[in-house]
């Protein structure tokens, strides 16, 4: 997927809405939480994120939050709904937990970019870290359509934080676990088991969701083995819809430049391998307005 | 008829709502959201000589009412913004003030000739809050004869009618003595307030949360400081213009400025949590005006300042 | 066993919650909420010379996760002070740090030698946040040579054992350059950091909201301030204990303002909302430092200037 | 009342708790609310004031927000309820209306002063206006329980601000209601009927409650007709427990010295010819601490 030439599209189908909450539901360590939204339902695609204004009125918080969009069901106007799958964390997602269905949210979506589609049948592996499983399954459902074998590795530091409700592992021919604390599937990390489902299956391409250390520790096997690699990252947001550029990734072009690129609208699904994953709290040298 | 009209400098606007600088893209990102022309101004980010990565990430933390940013002035450097962004903005038909930002005098300088002969232009902001690589890294509108030295330059360049509006910060002993300074240095108008110089602390990784380590607060959290910034020059240089920004969040809070001595108002952080704020402050502000029985947005700059003197 | 000990210049504290001055009456009005005992010190609002009215009223707003003060030192002087309150205090057994203010160097100098023989205070807190009645009513903590001057007083007359703590103002800029004066003038430790000039202008009545015009910006809304000033000394000045404050409400703020350089927490605003506010932060301090993996306080103190270096 | 000789006993029965909300229901202009309190109930008396936290976590509102207190029900420890009269103002008392039953609000009381209640019985008139008329029932109460005659004066701007509940009509000889508007009882103010009543029921002192201006008007009325006058104040108070020093008032004291005394601590109960009414925005000349 190309970055950078997006200008005429940027936020191009987003819409701002006072969405209601039609269920909120507690799953393990997370809350399921589905919003009536209309026709935006429509214009979802799997990797798209929505941004949720927290607190209420005289609420402390003036940023909104993003969440990936886990799925939506088209009903046209009336009936669409978006579903998120949100861990309380900080104040702003606790607070969003804590809401009653009947609640009305201010919330914008679709917003960012989605996962690329191959135009071919391909072997896919979707690999998700703790809610970042959320938006594979929606993924895997699109590939499935498309004729592709879509196999998944779902990781977590426990049980608990695993996200796999049971119609979404339909959609998958095989699905493998890992846990820190081996509370569940394999005892280890989502990397211990890549190589072996990657060779086994004879994957073309990896699509990932999560923490960044596991975004970066999947494309180092991906790099390796030659595989392509296409990941949904994770950055502070202050504004979700370009303005603000506090979300910058140092991402290198298909020109071979290096520049800090807004997740938000460039992201946040990426090419795992244009992502200058080592550049922790710098700029990587080179970078395009470094000189 | 109700009259929102407003002017900067001799250049009048249709309304007092605009972006302020930083807080708004390039535009095209809003364009989603409302029509740009619906804007008094569009306040570009303020632009340097050349492109630029800005500081890196983290680059913000969200604050009690507030958020600090880091973002360093990222951006394309002038020239590319003339030829990219400039164009775009003119043929939406948005009203545009340009935000420019140096490292030292000469840049000043050199921003303001590139700027003095492009079209469709209605007024240049001077952002006069950045570190000053000749001097230290001291930030221009600290300092009485770096903030001079930096609106004398752009005074000198720029020529004929272009408004100059020089933005100040208020991490100062006396805005007023900045502001003074400014004025008689060549500025039109003012704008106040820029960002105020915070740091968060990550209680978990226990190290400051910005890459940047300080950064700029922004938000309602620092509203009282700028009304206070804008009353206090306000009533020192009554027939300056005023472009009042931070923290405004609401029509109320817009009017707040406005009766403090702004002539026009900003829209920052509130952008972010709500990519349509402008135009819901612009319609709250309307109201506001309107049901305090005054006939023209005019009538109400500065007048808080009715009757009772000077700042005790 | 967790060490929850701190010292301010000297004197040991058997913990670092502080009140913060003017935000904890006389004591009398807190002892119902909790036993004063276990402060690390309650410290009294600032006493100046004579009798004093304060402002007139409205004197407080509220603001976006803060408020607006103007209470003008409204106290009983000195003799009174010592004759009622501090008597009181002691009784009761309580830690006691007095906090000063003068409107001109001499005033600093006659309170030193009124308290310099006085038994059971801990140390002295010396607010230089007023305004200095012999030049033009600036403030004294905005000028390295006013501030320096009235430290100087206190030094000279207070004699003996009794630690100054000097309490700037962040409205100055740079709040390094007044710390480095008045500790070169005598101070033992600084206290980071008063409030923050603001105002707030009554939509209804279109006029400033406090009678005073403006007033000190208090609260979460300026802890950014707080954090980023306390961090700036303590890099510059390693080895000068910091009382810090601005804006702390829960343990975890508490942890942040320690972990920027602060050797001791004092609790203003949060007060107002919560009487017991003190006691909770005590609690959730101390739960974060045994958390983080900390054997004392003592250790988390600057602990976010390890490793890289200054502010860029 | 004497004023300022109160030090030893500041906030002497306040106490602080998360109070569960009982009831909240909408009366005309106002919602009344009921807390579950417990033995607090036991503590107020006619005249004392509730703190309470408004906005819930991540609330911007960092300052409590007064209430008189209507009337409580003490049932001891456990079944202790205190009652207040709201008009959603602001963004605190709007999110205080809006708090449903089950909601449980930090709160302390009873705070401040009370009513003087006389020790002989006497002819009593009581005047509210607004939702000032909340803690005159409860005072009309215990002034008859002594064997008072308890007249009664209600006004507002219009009908629906006029709080007047049926049981706590019950308790005066007369209840008399003015609107500005007309739209019930007599047309115009509390202080066009004063003297009348006054007179004709022979009234030994005012109990009152409203707002500053009202206050003031009553005062008047009351001085130059030589009738004691007792009025709970309303300034803008930050802490509510006598900390802050935000809500002072310049009052006379016995020794004809003025000082600027705290409402919360010193009031909100005052005598009324103590206030200097006239000093808005003003400290009076001669105040002690002016020099
Ligand atoms: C593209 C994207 C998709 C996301 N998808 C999900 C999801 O599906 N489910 C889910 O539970 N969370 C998701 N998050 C994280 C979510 O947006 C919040 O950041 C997280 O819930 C913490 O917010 P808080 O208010 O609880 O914490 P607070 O500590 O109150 O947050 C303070 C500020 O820091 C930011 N912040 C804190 N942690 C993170 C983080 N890890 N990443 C980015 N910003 C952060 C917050 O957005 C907020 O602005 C996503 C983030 C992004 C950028
Ligand atoms: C002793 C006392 C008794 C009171 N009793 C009642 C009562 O029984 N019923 C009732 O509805 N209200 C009462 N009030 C007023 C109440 O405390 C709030 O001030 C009012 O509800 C407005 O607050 P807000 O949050 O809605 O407005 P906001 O505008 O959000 O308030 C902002 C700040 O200003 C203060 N403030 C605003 N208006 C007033 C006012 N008129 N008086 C004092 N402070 C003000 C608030 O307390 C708050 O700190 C009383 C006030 C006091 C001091
Ligand atoms: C993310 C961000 C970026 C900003 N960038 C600029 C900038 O480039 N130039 C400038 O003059 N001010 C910049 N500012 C300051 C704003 O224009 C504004 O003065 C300030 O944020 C106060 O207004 P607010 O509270 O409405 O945001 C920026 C502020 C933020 C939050
Ligand atoms: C109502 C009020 C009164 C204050 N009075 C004093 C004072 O007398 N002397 C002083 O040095 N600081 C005074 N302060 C400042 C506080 O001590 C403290 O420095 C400041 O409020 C920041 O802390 P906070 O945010 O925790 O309130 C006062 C603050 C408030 C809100
Ligand atoms: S979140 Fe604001 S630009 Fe990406
Ligand atoms: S409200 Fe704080 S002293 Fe009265």
């Amino acid at each position: 997927m190309a970055v950078g030439d997006r200008m005429s599209t940027i936020n191009k189908n987003a819409q701002q809405i006072a969405a209601e909450i039609i269920s909120n539901k507690k799953v393990g360590a997370y809350h399921h939480i589905v919003f009536a939204v209309g026709d935006i339902a429509s214009h979802v695609k799997p990797g798209n994120f929505v941004a949720i204004s927290v607190g209420g009125e005289n609420s402390s918080m003036v940023l909104r939050r993003a969440f990936a969009i886990y799925r939506t069901i088209d009903r046209g106007a009336t009936g669409g709904a978006l579903e998120i799958v949100v861990a309380p964390h900080g104040s702003g997602s606790t607070w969003l937990t804590a809401q009653m269905p009947g609640v009305k949210v201010d919330l914008i979506a679709p917003l960012g970019t989605s996962f690329g589609i191959p135009t071919e049948p391909v072997r896919a592996l979707l690999v998700g870290g703790g809610y970042g499983s959320a938006p594979l399954f929606g993924l895997s459902e699109v590939l499935k359509n498309r004729g592709c074998r879509v196999d998944m590795v779902l990781g977590a530091s426990t049980a608990m934080k695993i996200y796999a409700p049971l119609d979404g592992k339909r959609s998958v021919s095989s699905l493998t676990i890992t846990t820190e604390d081996g509370s569940t599937g394999l005892t280890g990390k989502v990397t211990d088991v890549l190589a072996e489902i990657i060779e086994t299956n004879q994957i073309d391409i990896i699509y990932s969701c999560g923490p960044m250390g596991m975004l970066e520790a999947i494309n180092k096997v991906a790099s390796e083995l030659g595989i392509m690699h296409q990941c949904a990252v994770e950055e502070a947001m202050a504004c979700g819809v370009g303005v603000c550029m506090t979300c910058v990734l140092p991402i290198k072009g298909s020109d071979g430049q290096i520049r800090m690129l807004r997740s938000c609208i460039d992201g946040p699904v990426v090419d795992g391998d244009s992502v200058i994953w080592e550049a922790k709290r710098t700029i990587p040298e080179g970078t395009w307005g470094t000189n | 008829m109700f009259n929102f009209q407003t002017s900067i400098g001799q250049v009048n606007f249709a309304n007092p709502i605009f972006t302020a600088s930083g807080c708004a893209g390039s535009g095209r990102e809003l364009a989603q959201f409302f029509n740009l022309t619906e804007l008094g101004a569009i306040v570009t980010k303020s632009i340097m000589l050349k492109a630029r990565s800005g500081r890196a990430t983290p680059r913000m933390a969200e604050t009690p009412s507030g958020m600090l940013n880091s973002i360093g002035l990222q951006g394309p450097g002038i020239d590319l913004f003339l030829e990219k962004d400039i164009p775009w903005l003119r043929e939406q038909g948005a009203n545009i003030v340009v935000s420019i930002a140096g490292e030292s005098v000469e840049d000043y300088a050199v921003l303001a000739r590139k700027l003095r002969s492009v079209p469709g232009i209605s007024a240049l902001e001077v952002n006069i809050s950045c570190p000053n690589v000749e001097n230290r890294g001291q930030v221009f509108a600290c300092h009485p004869t770096t903030a001079r030295a930096a609106i004398e330059a752009v005074r000198r360049n720029i020529g004929g009618e272009l408004p100059i509006i020089a933005k100040l910060t208020p991490d100062v002993t006396s805005i007023v003595d900045i502001a003074t300074e400014v004025v008689s240095a060549g500025a039109d108008a003012l704008a106040l307030i820029n960002t105020v110089l915070g740091m968060v602390i990550d209680t978990n990784s226990m190290r400051p949360k910005l890459a940047g380590k300080t950064g700029g607060l922004s938000g309602p959290a620092i509203r009282p400081i700028a009304v206070r910034a804008i009353y206090q020059v306000r009533e020192a240089m009554p027939n300056v213009n005023i472009l009042g920004m931070g923290g405004v969040a609401s029509g109320r809070d817009a009017f707040e400025l406005i009766l403090a001595g702004a002539s026009a108002v900003s829209i920052g952080t509130a952008t972010f949590g709500d990519p349509s704020a402008a135009m819901r402050i612009k319609r709250e502000l309307q109201d506001e005006l309107v049901s305090h029985g005054f006939d023209s947005l005019h009538e109400a700059i500065g007048y808080a300042h009715r009757s009772d003197g000077g700042l005790r």
